[in-house]
């Protein structure tokens, strides 16, 4: 079952915990688990959200496969110059 | 989708030579337009009426008298731009930003705008809006706005139910930092202010609006992303997106500034009001009032280390002032701070802090020099007690492939270490030092990232190939890209042309920005050419009626393979084009991709500067960046990306900043008093590419555009150190600043 | 707005146009004889964008008034090349990649060019004082430094 | 907004005098154009004296040197002669603006403009410059340092005109010499400035002139540093003194581009640094 880490804001939507276990495979399943359990993280899926998997960031590629052990990171979607 | 973005080792044709880039002709004629080049039959000219206040209630807004003024064709206020946003506050403050709805929240925030004949009857428009201002208590400063007395920005932000000006905290890192700090030898614990920058891009913003009766429209405008352009005008206006057709201008520098919009829904405005075309072009002073520079911030840098050099714990607390709306540039100090460093115990806490200041934009590798500064300086100080060498101490704890990052996830292949050690055998390190000189280096860090973008690649009847791409073409961008599909195809660099297309002419593209160009629409390329490949493949095959499997594509041309047709001559690009009439019609290509994974990039500079003790001034003398590119597609435009940046960090470290006066007034909109390098201020800007290949890319290729930016500030604040024995924490370090800290140090 | 007449030659031909008399020459250059590729990035003299020679004198055109022009010979941007060709230097800019946005491109290659007109071998330092009128905010001014010393090279060749 | 441009001296001045409205001299225009831009004023009337030819050009006679009104900064520096004899007034000029800026800004421009961080106005007061003024009563000769009252102000009559700038005759040994601090290397205005005019008798500084800029509401005549060097050959303890009594007589104000504090210190540095210069250009060691 994937580790999901939480950083900074995300943790405050989840009740303070700074790691999930959530059975998901693909990124979207991972958000509606999320959202499920914790209705508060829904304010930051539109556009507030990245999600690390095994140290790669993905941003908008909601259809990425989560590998069974792999390392999730849900990081504060980032903006540039 | 579908494509394999794994990067493959491969020996190329053409990317990385220094190829002439396809628009450089028609920009040193003259002939490229820019935001201000375009015109209209009958357009107006769009001026703003502007707040000379801080923070000031708007009691009420007479235009009556600007109204009935001969050539005046619309006047336009808040009431003119309803709230549409539907509780998206986010939206609404975008919105409020163009046009202030109930208080005017910085000194230049606009009010009102109006349509005229021409610009003289536009400016005595402007004299006759009568605005009744309640002036209100106001805060420019990060700290001074985060006491519990200060005056609120925002009644909607809250901390805690209380008004407050902090509008969110992040906290980021692993570990236990006071087991961490407990077991460090040393430890140095220093705090850090850096003034607010602009990014200073020479051309203004510039904006052409036209909007019909039926509810259409177009937009020309400077920008570094016309997709999102459309989405927020289309969205605040009412408009339905596919009947705004936003066109990107050649764009004079953007560097994040050119990612929000700021007057273009008001021009829209004025020109749906006026029922004629608006355009507006924004004054210098107008830019740096009220357009979006990146934060001042105030920060404390913690890091404790062993005797051996290894850091133990680090730890950081960052305040960056956002302006007068809600942002993220805290929470990115936060999670750029330490990620050169390979920490087992690490935390950093951001704090987003709203002033009366206008609201702030990205800027490079936003928030991330400012945090580099106190880190990086602090590393300097922490290695000068433990007596080791500045560079050795961060080969020893940089990070690598498998470190945790202090922001979250684990690194892949990165080129922190590899860009240290080049900088400990760079010859520059070895050169001789005269009076009052003195060497520093620094570490930067950033991101990168790709994102949402759609390309299409159409081969002529000829074989020459369009190339089109919906990301701007800010720094050269357009001769990567051809490089590219000429490349994938097999072709000359001259036989493909890059066009910009319009919102009306290809699917969404994010901003250029995030150093993410080059990097997603030439991953969009690759993809569009291989597509048009198998096209010509299944032609060739059709030509020669064999099938398809017996024909590969090779240096630009079909190639029969097998036994039965082996023998059969080759098919080139130009031969199959010819034909495609009668093969099935047009020969084309397309993508559409997310990409992401652009591949975190990592720099590491080293300055060398002269002090004057007398006056303060510095002088960088010798310059030298060393960053990892990935893969350097067009070299040229990477060294100009290196430098870029560097020359804007130095300015920064030296002598840029706003200088707010008492009454929260801008006292040096302009570029004589806001001080940016003029071309004898700097040196040659030595630079060093590195090729540490992004695994997620098929090239390997890593955004450059943005981490020069970076290092400057802490490599010129060590070398100041280095050169006349001052620490200096404030940026930027400017004559009055040293030599004041020269006389304390003195005295 | 009383407007005046102006007659004026502008890289090489006979140029009228009315303007008010309060209008900058930048504005008249732009907006009324069309040549937009001299730019506006301050409009008060201090980045230089906006250079053209009055008279052969290196000027900015935003500090001169369109009625200033009457009488007198302006170049631009427009003016530089020779037809179908390129002056050195702007054919030095391209290849040495010396520009980035390019907003900066028409007034750094006029004034590159007055600075080449009087001294055809100049100094890194005299390179760089002469153009420090001129800002760019893209390059670091390395690769326009080392364009201007390239074509100062070429020019001096052909001489 | 009226465009004049008249071809005399007499004929400018009256039509200054004869505007109701708010009339301005437009010479080369770089403030001018600028405070019209900034909204700062707004003219009724600009009356353009470059086509006045007796502002044209730069003479010298017997008595000494004659600046036109609307020679151009890089005129100046093209003028071997005037390089030579007064380095000091030429580099100060020189160092207003870019070149852009040097091909239209004037000495006289940069005078009645006002400001008291002016480059070309502490070296023509070291210099012991003269204005020409001329106005409905005829002319009259002003020295340099009674033109600028305070911060924008002039006690120039309306209607009245400056026609050159006059420098006198030289004596031999003798040296000039100007600079500023400024932040960046070119582009700006200064923090603070000093202007150094000097004259030797077998090595020993006989006469001099210093004056310091943009520490005080005017360019300031500073003879306490004077009398610090004369009858010395410049030694470092003369300069120390040079030093003091340049910091002593500054009267700033913190703004955007300096402090009190290090205004006053810098103008001693750079009055001790020009006083060098000078004294090497006037041939001491």
């Amino acid at each position: 079952m994937p580790q999901v880490k939480l950083t900074g804001k995300f943790r405050a939507a989840a009740d303070d915990a700074d790691t999930l276990e959530i059975e998901a495979r693909t990124i979207r399943e991972l958000m509606t688990r999320l959202v499920e359990r914790y209705p508060l993280m829904d304010q930051h899926l539109d556009a507030g959200i990245a999600v690390a998997i095994d140290g790669e960031i993905y941003r908008d590629n909601w259809s990425v496969e989560i590998p069974p052990d792999a390392e999730v990171f849900l990081i504060p979607r980032i903006q540039g110059g | 989708m579908g494509h394999d973005t794994s990067y493959t080792d491969q020996e190329f044709k053409v990317v990385g030579t220094r190829v002439n880039r396809p628009d450089g002709i028609d920009k040193v004629t003259g002939r490229a337009r820019y935001g201000a080049d375009a015109y209209a039959p009958g357009q107006l000219v769009g001026l703003f009426l502007r707040s000379p206040h801080a923070h000031a209630r708007i009691k009420k807004i007479d235009t009556s008298r600007a109204e009935k003024l001969k050539g005046v064709k619309a006047v336009v206020t808040s009431a003119d731009l309803p709230d549409l946003t539907d509780g998206n506050r986010g939206l609404l403050d975008i919105l409020e930003n163009c046009m202030a709805r109930d208080r005017a929240l910085y000194d230049g925030h606009a009010v009102a705008a109006v349509a005229a004949i021409d610009r003289q009857t536009a400016k005595r428009a402007l004299k006759l809006i009568k605005v009744t201002y309640q002036v209100l208590p106001h805060v420019t400063d990060v700290d001074e706005a985060m006491k519990p007395d200060a005056p609120i920005v925002q009644e909607y932000v809250a901390t805690d139910g209380l008004p407050s000006n902090v509008s969110q905290v992040n906290q980021f890192g692993h570990g236990d930092v006071d087991k961490g700090f407990a077991e460090a030898d040393v430890i140095v614990e220093k705090s850090y202010k850096t003034e607010q920058t602009h990014q200073g891009y020479i051309e203004p913003h510039a904006c052409l609006a036209s909007v019909s009766p039926d509810g259409s429209g177009e937009l020309w405008v400077t920008t570094q992303g016309h997709f999102g352009f459309r989405i927020n005008c289309a969205q605040l206006l009412g408009m339905d997106m596919a009947k705004l057709k936003v066109t990107a201008s050649e764009i004079g520098g953007g560097f994040g500034g050119k990612t929000h919009v700021w007057v273009e829904p008001v021009a829209l405005a004025l020109s749906r009001k006026a029922n004629r075309p608006v355009k507006v072009v924004m004054d210098r002073d107008e830019v740096f009032k009220a357009t979006g520079p990146t934060c001042s911030t105030s920060v404390d840098i913690k890091i404790g280390a062993k005797k051996d050099g290894t850091i133990t714990a680090a730890s950081a607390v960052l305040r960056y002032q956002n302006g007068a709306f809600p942002a993220i540039w805290g929470m990115l100090g936060a999670m750029t701070s330490f990620a050169c460093y390979d920490l087992k115990n690490v935390k950093s806490v951001g704090y987003d802090v709203l002033c009366n200041r206008p609201k702030v934009a990205a800027y490079r590798a936003p928030s991330a020099p400012m945090a580099a500064f106190g880190v990086e300086s602090t590393m300097d100080l922490v290695a000068e007690k433990i007596g080791m060498n500045p560079v050795d101490f961060r080969i020893k704890n940089a990070a690598k492939e498998g470190t945790l990052a202090s922001y979250g996830p684990t690194y892949g292949p990165i080129g922190i270490g590899p860009t240290l050690e080049a900088v400990k055998n760079h010859p520059h390190m070895r050169a001789r030092l005269g009076k009052n000189q003195g060497r520093g280096m620094a570490c930067g860090f950033w991101f990168n990232f790709g994102g949402q973008t759609c390309t299409d690649l159409n081969i002529g009847l000829d074989g020459s190939v369009t190339l089109t791409v919906g990301t701007v073409d800010v720094g050269g961008s357009r001769a990567s890209l051809c490089l590219i599909a000429a490349e994938e195809l097999g072709i000359p660099y001259e036989q493909v042309k890059a066009n910009v297309a319009d919102t009306a002419s290809l699917g969404h593209n994010d901003m250029t920005e995030g150093s993410r160009g080059t990097f997603s629409s030439g991953m969009a390329t690759i993809f569009a050419a291989r597509d048009a490949i198998e096209v010509m493949r299944s032609r060739a095959a059709d030509m020669w009626e064999i099938p398809l499997d017996d024909v590969i594509w090779e240096d630009g041309q079909a190639k029969a393979v097998g036994k039965k047709h082996g023998n059969l001559p080759t098919l080139s690009l130009k031969e199959i084009a010819a034909k495609s009439p009668n093969t099935g019609g047009p020969i084309a290509g397309h993508n559409e991709v997310v990409a992401d994974n652009a591949g975190v990039s990592f720099a590491s500079h080293i300055c060398d500067v002269e002090v004057d003790p007398e006056t303060g001034a510095t002088k960088v003398i010798r310059y030298t960046v060393v960053q990892d590119a990935g893969k350097a597609i067009h070299p040229d435009y990477v060294e100009g990306q290196f430098q870029g940046g560097a020359a804007q960090g130095i300015g920064w470290a030296l002598n840029e900043e706003y200088i707010y006066g008492d009454d929260g007034r801008l006292q040096n909109a302009g570029f004589l008093d806001y001080r940016i390098p003029v071309c004898s201020d700097l040196p040659f800007i030595d630079t060093k590419i590195l090729e540490i290949p992004n695994p997620t890319h098929p090239y390997g290729v890593r955004g450059v555009g943005e981490t020069s930016i970076v290092p400057p500030l802490a490599a010129i604040g060590n070398a100041v150190s280095n050169a006349v024995g001052v620490r200096m924490d404030h940026i930027p370090m400017s004559p009055p600043r040293i030599l004041k800290a020269l006389e304390e140090q003195n005295s | 707005m009383a407007g005046v007449l102006v007659s004026t030659t502008i890289n090489g031909d006979a140029v009228d146009f009315a303007c008010p008399q309060d209008e900058t020459l930048l504005d008249s250059l732009r907006d009324r004889v069309g040549l937009t590729g001299v730019k506006e990035g301050c409009g008060t003299g201090d980045c230089g964008a906006c250079s053209i020679t009055l008279d052969g004198r290196l000027v900015c055109s935003c500090l001169v008034l369109g009625v200033e022009a009457n009488g007198r010979e302006i170049t631009t941007i427009e003016g530089m090349a020779d037809g179908n060709k390129l002056h050195p230097l702007q054919k030095n800019f391209i290849e040495h990649a010396a520009l980035q946005c390019g907003i900066c491109t028409p007034g750094f290659l006029v004034a590159a060019k007055a600075l080449l007109d009087r001294n055809s071998n100049p100094t890194e330092e005299e390179i760089r004082y002469a153009l420090a009128g001129n800002l760019c905010r893209c390059t670091g001014y390395d690769k326009i430094v080392r364009a201007v010393q390239a074509s100062a090279k070429e020019m001096r060749r052909k001489r | 907004m009226r465009y004049e441009a008249p071809t005399s001296t007499k004929e400018a001045a009256a039509l200054l005098a004869k505007e109701k409205g708010k009339a301005y001299i437009l010479a080369g225009g770089t403030d001018l154009i600028v405070q019209m831009k900034t909204g700062l004023i707004e003219p009724d009337l600009m009356v353009d004296i470059k086509h006045i030819q007796a502002m044209q050009t730069i003479t010298t006679s017997a008595s000494g040197t004659r600046i036109g009104a609307s020679v151009t900064g890089a005129e100046m520096g093209e003028n071997k002669r005037l390089k030579k004899t007064w380095p000091g007034v030429v580099e100060a000029t020189n160092l207003i603006g870019s070149d852009q800026i040097q091909g239209r800004c004037t000495m006289v421009g940069n005078l009645c403009n006002g400001s008291p961080a002016a480059d070309s106005v502490p070296a023509m007061i070291a210099a012991r410059a003269k204005a020409v003024v001329v106005g409905k009563n005829g002319r009259r000769t002003v020295a340099v340092e009674k033109i600028v009252t305070g911060p924008g102000q002039t006690s120039l009559a309306k209607g009245e005109v400056i026609e050159a700038i006059t420098l006198p005759k030289r004596p031999a040994r003798s040296g000039d010499a100007y600079l500023r601090f400024i932040p960046r290397t070119e582009m700006d205005i200064a923090v603070v400035s000093a202007g150094v005019n000097l004259t030797l008798e077998r090595g020993v500084v006989k006469t001099a002139r210093i004056v310091l800029g943009a520490v005080a509401p005017t360019a300031v005549l500073v003879p306490a540093a004077a009398r610090a060097i004369i009858g010395t050959k410049l030694d470092d303890a003369a300069l120390e003194k040079l030093a003091a009594a340049c910091s002593a007589a500054c009267n700033p104000i913190d703004d955007k581009r300096g402090t009190i504090e290090y205004r006053t210190k810098v103008a001693g540095v750079l009055g001790r640094r020009a006083a060098k210069i000078a004294y090497q250009r006037a041939g001491g060691a």
